[in-house]
């Protein structure tokens, strides 16, 4: 890791020629709810003041650019009885600007997964390693419990990461990549004064979070809740609609559907990201479900969040940034749930 | 030698509905020429009591199949009349280019699937398939631009999703702006072979007098709003429609009829034409096939169709040019609930089409009457018919080709029946 | 017709308007880019929208539209006897589609309101299912045109089609938007059944069930969410009874 | 001016060029990648099942595809769909992949139109297998219910390749009814030349069924359990086995001696699809095969 600094004026030099170059990608500012507060998702962007720099956190999550809702795994070409399969791991090389530390701490999950895992998905791969990631820090919104989860700081998996320190930015270069980049834009070495603001910086924000989720336990109080009543109670909320899993930055489970052309000449296999919380997930051929009930889905959401993801990482799925919780249209949040289930006497 | 005919089509085919031609000759002599109509109502305007008027335009959009894009905006700007909203400039654009979207994809599939089998002498486009490839694709590439337009201004071909009160809810996407323009460059050829095309076919030769009725264009040729005309010289205010149409039932069909200074009235294409030759930014192919105001043919509305399709390409390319030059925040007014009446004409495929409601202090309607432009044609087609099987049997024509030219002729209207019964 | 060595068939169809506005037709003539195609896999022998050949021999019947007159219901027997199967094609046939808000009034009324002194024979609307035995059916107002041709396609492979089992927003979240429900209107996505891509949302259109119901439809929940954001229960009802496809979800609760 | 990223091609790492070898995990390559196979043989069992020999066309493919008795292979019918299915033959015999298919939804409903000469795809091995080598020198114990036999029938053909490293085999099967019991036609040499004790029991016979009738555990009444010396392979339907093992548990058989096989819906093999799931444990990487011991502490396993 290189520490440097850099002016927010050459910053913004620095991003235009980015974007002249590049698909890069950044939050924008694209809805509104219903008071009135502004929604942000990542989207493509042509210049450099289309970024909502100063954004709270994107509704959905960045793992569909690594993740695609819809991704074709292979493709067949048919000639009478005789089949071809075809497949491209090809990706164009993109920037995505202004990514907060629970968010790539969210792709470092998606990493262990898909890989480190058993068999790395050259998919996956394809679009990690031609994805320039520029991180930023942010002061936490009122209900975000990645500081419980340990997902307040990234201490790697992104190529630059910045912390605004007045009029410039602490600067983490972590790629030759990245150090590449700024051969024609000045940067600065670090002085005593950038180190001390950032090192305020970096308290400030770690003392502005306000929501706890406690975590020690949760591994086993999931095996030894298996039965309790609160997955009954929050099931029975629960439209089994998928949004959680949707919005989610960890959620990594999926289909496959195959579809064949009209013309008979060629068949698409189509990986699409799904949610255990949806009726079928567990369901077989003849009509067998695993998990019938919305509680047990709900239920196995956490499990696999809290338990199953430990056992296999020894860390949790979750980041915390509760965007399932601002998502869900039933009010089902993991701040409430996880609270709901560490108390005795539940009803 | 006199002749006894008795024709007969019982569901009419390649048309928008369920509608009969009765027509009796005997010796020689007409004695009955009946377009009767004889889809089921379906009442829309009794269910759309007591509905909130926001979702009007989502229900009277199933008013039709085809021209959903044009009863919603028709109803938008009844509601945003009653209400008082002004939309801003930027909806105003982007729902004219949905609407224009509609038309192409309108007058494509009448000219195209329905009035050319007629002209190429098969039943239906799909004979083309086999013997006619190349038409049949540059009529395919024709509607795959009109629907990608609806697509990407109304999120949807088929009862629109993004039109609403105020003005438009998402607006389109620059990047698909861009591709639409590149889109409807590439396909202006494709128009002029289809100009080519009509030019080699034979328009029946028939005139019947009659009253044109469509808006009146101010500055451009005219699509959503303004006053009404008449090529008789009647010119009213959008809220005296009623003036204009003059509705009265005939028993034997489901549609109403209308009138105006003469028996009957037409509105279309033709109509439009008559009126606002002057605004066509086709002028020149209009030239060519030699339609001028006053054209009394209603077999030339199928090259009215064509002519402005010409038109509205070129209107379309100096639409996406202003829009892509501006930001696309502001694309809808903010409102207030309140009592209201308003009427809403706009310029649909098959003519003009008027919704007109009376809305409550909660913002529910209370009543609405939608006046369809087949239900205006209907008297016209009715009429015309007579004419026309008087002049080919005076001619000496036979039964199959008098039955042919008759369907030809209802066909030229482009009617839109389950829109007329709706 | 051959696929993978194995023998495929090239079924006879008829499509069969009743009361609707046609647009379900309208989407298959509009599948352009596929059109060509699709006419290869299957015989088109009855499709008066935009063919003059008639036909009565036909394997499948596809019926579009509700039915509200005696004389639909005759017609609708008679294809029912015909075909080997009898398709229901959009909401319309499915359920009765908008044409089912005709039945807050009575007939009488309607009738007077739009006709005066000229009354037109016109029934309480049916669905196809309430006539006559229905096959399959294809919901959507209008229907999918992707979705139709899959199913078509899975016909003429003779496999058996299966709709998605779970909800509009799976698809709404895919396509990046911002849930309605949190920017104040009643959106039925949670208990409707996905498969349209969900093309209103995207155009910040709320859902109001054309497809019908999902298989899980927490009703009782999306109700009590509903009720908890401050909409009354006519405001609710207007969105799940406007195209008369969530009843069977909605009519237990009141 | 403008920075341009450089693209970084993954299709240049060292294994994304040949075949993947599922037997090496942890390895970049082309995990999507199906062999090509030929349907050589099909051989109706039943009305609901077939038994289909496949063959890879790729000699080199062919030579990669080794697997362990148990494991099982996603087998692809492009345009249809991928299914998991269990390697129903013998591991020794490379040109052939025996495979035993139940018709029961989409894939398998068109499997059972395909003819000979049909090509498809498949994937694999995934999962754990039979701990063959562990149970040398013991007892074998293979519990069959339904279309259990199909997974079972790789071990019998281990068994039988290395029967002298086996002390007693026995066999048990039983089916819902007569007709629905399946490679009756091996019976006979599994007995005769290999020397298998063989159990049969239906639950609702016909009139020519002269065999046991009742479920599966009656059979224990007739067959002489070691518990020291015995292991104990089980394959059917949860409830079967569940009742089964509890039986065997009984009778002083250790549980992590006794091996299921689990069921779950899958879309990969590989640990990425979470459908197959159960509690933290994927059923095909962590499974198909697991003792018993593990199953009973899973969460929602039965
Ligand atoms: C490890 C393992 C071994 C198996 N071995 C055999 C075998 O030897 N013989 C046999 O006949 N069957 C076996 N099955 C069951 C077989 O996989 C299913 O019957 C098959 O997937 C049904 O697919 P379908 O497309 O015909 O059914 P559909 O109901 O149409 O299934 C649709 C999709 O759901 C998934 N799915 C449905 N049921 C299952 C299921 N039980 N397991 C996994 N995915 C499912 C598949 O992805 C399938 O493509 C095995 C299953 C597993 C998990
Ligand atoms: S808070 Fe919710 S959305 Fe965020 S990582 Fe955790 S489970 Fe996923
Ligand atoms: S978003 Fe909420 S309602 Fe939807 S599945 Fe997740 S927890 Fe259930
Ligand atoms: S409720 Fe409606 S808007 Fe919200 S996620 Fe579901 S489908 Fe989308």
């Amino acid at each position: 890791m290189l520490y440097k600094t850099i002016s927010k004026a050459n910053f913004k030099v620095f991003i235009n020629e980015v974007i002249a170059g590049n698909v890069t990608i950044a939050p924008k500012m694209t809805d509104k709810d219903s008071e009135g507060n502004p929604v942000y998702q990542f989207q493509q962007v042509y210049a450099f003041d289309e970024i909502a720099l100063n954004y709270t956190k994107t509704y959905s999550s960045l793992k569909n650019f690594f993740l695609p809702f819809k991704e074709s795994l292979s493709t067949f070409q048919f000639d009478k009885n005789e089949w071809k399969q075809k497949i491209e791991y090809s990706i164009h090389p993109r920037v995505i600007v202004g990514v907060r530390a629970c968010d790539i701490n969210g792709l470092l999950k998606l990493d262990n997964v898909l890989m480190k895992g058993k068999y790395p998905s050259p998919y996956y791969v394809a679009r990690r390693t031609n994805t320039f990631l520029i991180g930023l820090d942010h002061e936490p919104m009122a209900d975000c419990f990645c500081q419980s989860l340990n997902s307040d700081e990234a201490l790697h998996g992104f190529d630059l990461f910045l912390t605004d320190i007045g009029d410039k930015y602490f600067m983490q270069i972590n790629s030759s990549k990245a150090f590449n980049l700024f051969k024609n834009v000045q940067i600065n070495d670090i002085e005593t004064e950038d180190e001390e603001k950032y090192i305020a910086e970096k308290k400030r924000i770690a003392s502005l979070f306000k929501t706890r989720v406690a975590i020690t336990g949760l591994s086993n109080l999931m095996d030894i809740e298996f039965e309790s009543d609160v997955w009954k109670k929050w099931g029975d909320k629960c439209l089994s609609c998928g949004t959680c899993a949707m919005v989610c930055p960890t959620c990594y489970c999926f289909t496959v559907t195959e579809s064949i052309d009209v013309s008979l000449k060629f068949a698409l296999k189509e990986k699409v990201l799904y949610s255990c919380n949806l009726v079928d997930f567990a369901e077989v051929a003849g009509g067998h479900n695993f998990r019938p009930e919305p509680a047990t889905r709900l239920k196995y959401r956490f499990y696999h969040q809290h338990r199953g993801f430990v056992e296999s990482y020894d860390e949790p799925k979750c980041v915390g940034c509760n965007r399932c919780g601002i998502a869900c249209p039933a009010g089902i949040n993991p701040i409430d749930v996880i609270h709901d289930l560490r108390m005795e006497d539940v009803k | 030698m006199k002749v006894d005919m008795n024709i007969d089509v019982h569901h009419l085919t390649r048309v928008e509905g369920h509608g009969n031609i009765h027509i009796n000759v005997k010796k020689g002599k007409l004695v009955d020429a009946r377009w009767a109509v004889v889809e089921t109502p379906r009442f829309f305007e009794a269910m759309l009591r007591g509905m909130s008027c926001e979702m009007a335009p989502i229900l009277t959009a199933r008013i039709c199949g085809i021209c959903s894009i044009g009863h919603a905006l028709a109803s938008l700007r009844a509601i945003e009349n009653a209400l008082g909203i002004d939309i801003p400039v930027i909806a105003k654009k982007i729902r004219l280019l949905a609407k224009h979207g509609e038309t192409l994809q309108s007058h494509f599939l009448h000219l195209f699937f329905l009035a050319a089998p007629d002209y190429l002498n098969v039943g239906s486009v799909i004979p083309l398939v086999q013997s006619n490839r190349a038409v049949v694709e540059i009529a395919l590439r024709l509607k795959r631009l009109a629907n990608d337009m609806c697509d990407i201004l109304a999120g949807r071909t088929t009862h629109p999703v993004s039109l609403c009160v105020g003005g438009v809810s998402r607006p389109p996407n620059k990047e698909d702006l861009h591709k639409l323009r590149e889109q409807i460059s590439e396909r202006i050829p494709d128009a002029e072979r289809t100009v080519e095309l009509f030019k080699t076919i034979q328009v029946p030769d028939f005139i019947r007098e009659t009253e044109y009725v469509s808006l009146k264009g101010e500055e451009n040729y005219p699509w959503i709003g303004g006053k009404l005309v008449s090529t008789d010289g009647v010119l009213k205010n959008e809220n005296d429609y009623l003036a204009m149409t003059n509705e009265y039932k005939e028993d034997f069909s489901t549609s109403k009829f209308t009138r105006l200074s003469r028996k009957s009235v037409a509105v279309g294409a033709l109509a439009r034409l008559n009126n606002n030759y002057n605004f066509l930014k086709a002028k020149d192919i209009a030239e060519e096939f030699g339609i001028k105001p006053l054209n009394h043919n209603p077999f030339m509305n199928n090259i009215a169709q064509l002519v402005e399709c010409v038109h509205v390409m070129i209107e379309s390319l100096e639409l996406l040019d202003e829009l892509l030059d501006e930001p696309m925040d502001e694309i809808s007014s903010e409102y207030d609930i309140k009592e209201g009446e308003g009427v809403g004409a706009v310029e649909v495929p098959r003519g003009i089409l008027y919704h007109h409601y009376l809305i409550n202090k909660k913002g529910l309607v209370e009543k609405a009457n939608c006046i369809i432009p087949t239900t205006q044609n209907n008297a016209n087609i009715h009429y015309d018919l007579a004419e026309l099987v008087e002049q080919a049997v005076n001619n000496g024509k036979q039964d199959t080709e008098v039955k042919k030219l008759c369907e030809m002729l209802v066909r030229a209207y482009d009617p839109c029946i389950s829109c007329s019964v709706h | 017709m051959e696929y993978l060595g194995i023998e495929l068939k090239k079924p006879k169809v008829s499509f069969f308007d009743f009361t609707c506005c046609e647009g379900c037709q309208l989407q298959i003539a509009n599948k352009e880019d596929t059109l060509v195609d699709f006419l290869s896999l299957v015989e088109v022998v009855n499709f008066r929208e935009i063919s003059s050949e008639k036909k009565d021999h036909y394997e499948i019947a596809f019926i579009e539209g509700a039915i509200s007159r005696q004389d639909e219901i005759e017609r609708l027997e008679k294809i029912r006897k015909q075909a080997k199967l009898v398709v229901a094609l959009g909401t319309c046939a499915c359920y009765g589609g908008v044409n089912s808000l005709k039945k807050r009034f009575s007939v009488e009324d309607v009738v007077n309101e739009v006709y005066g002194h000229n009354p037109v024979e016109t029934l309480p609307v049916k669905s196809v299912k309430e006539v006559v035995a229905v096959d399959f059916e294809i919901p959507g107002c209008p229907i999918s045109k992707a979705e139709f041709e899959s199913i078509i396609l899975h016909l003429v492979l003779g496999t058996e089609f299966r709709f998605k089992k779970y909800p509009v927003c799976v698809e709404c979240k895919q396509n990046l938007n911002h849930c309605l429900l949190d920017e104040g209107k009643i959106c039925l996505g949670p208990i409707t059944r996905a498969g349209c891509n969900a093309v209103c949302i995207n155009g910040k259109l709320p859902c109001y069930g054309c497809r019908g119901p999902a298989e899980e439809n927490n009703w009782p929940s999306l109700k009590q969410i509903l009720t908890e954001k401050g909409f009354s229960p006519e405001q609710i009802d207007e969105k799940t009874s406007f195209f008369n496809s969530l009843t069977e979800v909605t009519k237990n609760e009141s | 001016m403008s920075y341009e990223i450089p693209r970084e091609n993954i299709a240049a790492e060292p294994f994304m060029a040949g075949p993947p070898d599922f037997n090496r995990k942890s390895r970049l390559m082309q995990t999507d990648k199906v062999y090509e196979c030929m349907i050589t043989n099909i051989v109706e069992l039943t009305d609901m099942e077939k038994l289909f020999h496949l063959k890879i066309m790729d000699p080199g493919e062919s030579r990669l595809f080794t697997f362990r008795p148990g494991q099982f292979l996603m087998l692809e019918l492009p345009g249809f769909g991928e299914i998991p299915i269990s390697i129903s033959g013998s591991s020794a015999i490379r040109e052939r992949i025996g495979l035993c298919i139940r018709k029961a939804g989409k894939v398998t409903n068109m499997l059972h139109k395909a003819r000979i000469g049909t090509k498809v795809g498949v994937r694999g091995p995934f999962g754990t297998h039979f701990p063959l080598e562990r149970m040398v020198g013991h007892n074998i114990l293979l519990i069959a219910g339904g279309l259990g036999l199909a997974p079972l029938r790789a071990p019998i053909y281990w068994v039988n390749e290395h029967r002298s490293e086996y002390a007693d085999v026995a066999i048990m099967y039983g089916t819902k009814r007569p007709k629905d019991i399946l490679f009756d036609y091996q019976f006979d040499m599994w007995g005769k030349i290999y020397n298998y004790d063989i159990h049969l029991i239906v639950e609702e016979p016909d009139e020519n069924w002269k065999g046991r009738v009742g479920l599966i555990t009656e059979l224990f009444n007739e067959v002489d359990i070691d518990p020291h010396r015995t292991y104990a392979i089980v394959c059917g339907p949860p409830v079967m086995f569940k009742f089964v093992c509890n039986h065997l548990n009984q009778v002083g058989i250790p549980m992590d001696r006794m091996f299921v096989t689990l069921e779950r819906r899958m879309h990969c093999g590989m640990g990425k699809c979470c459908r197959c799931m159960v509690g933290s444990t994927f059923t095909c990487v962590d499974g198909p095969v697991m003792d018993y011991w593990t199953v009973m502490n899973l969460k929602e396993a039965i």
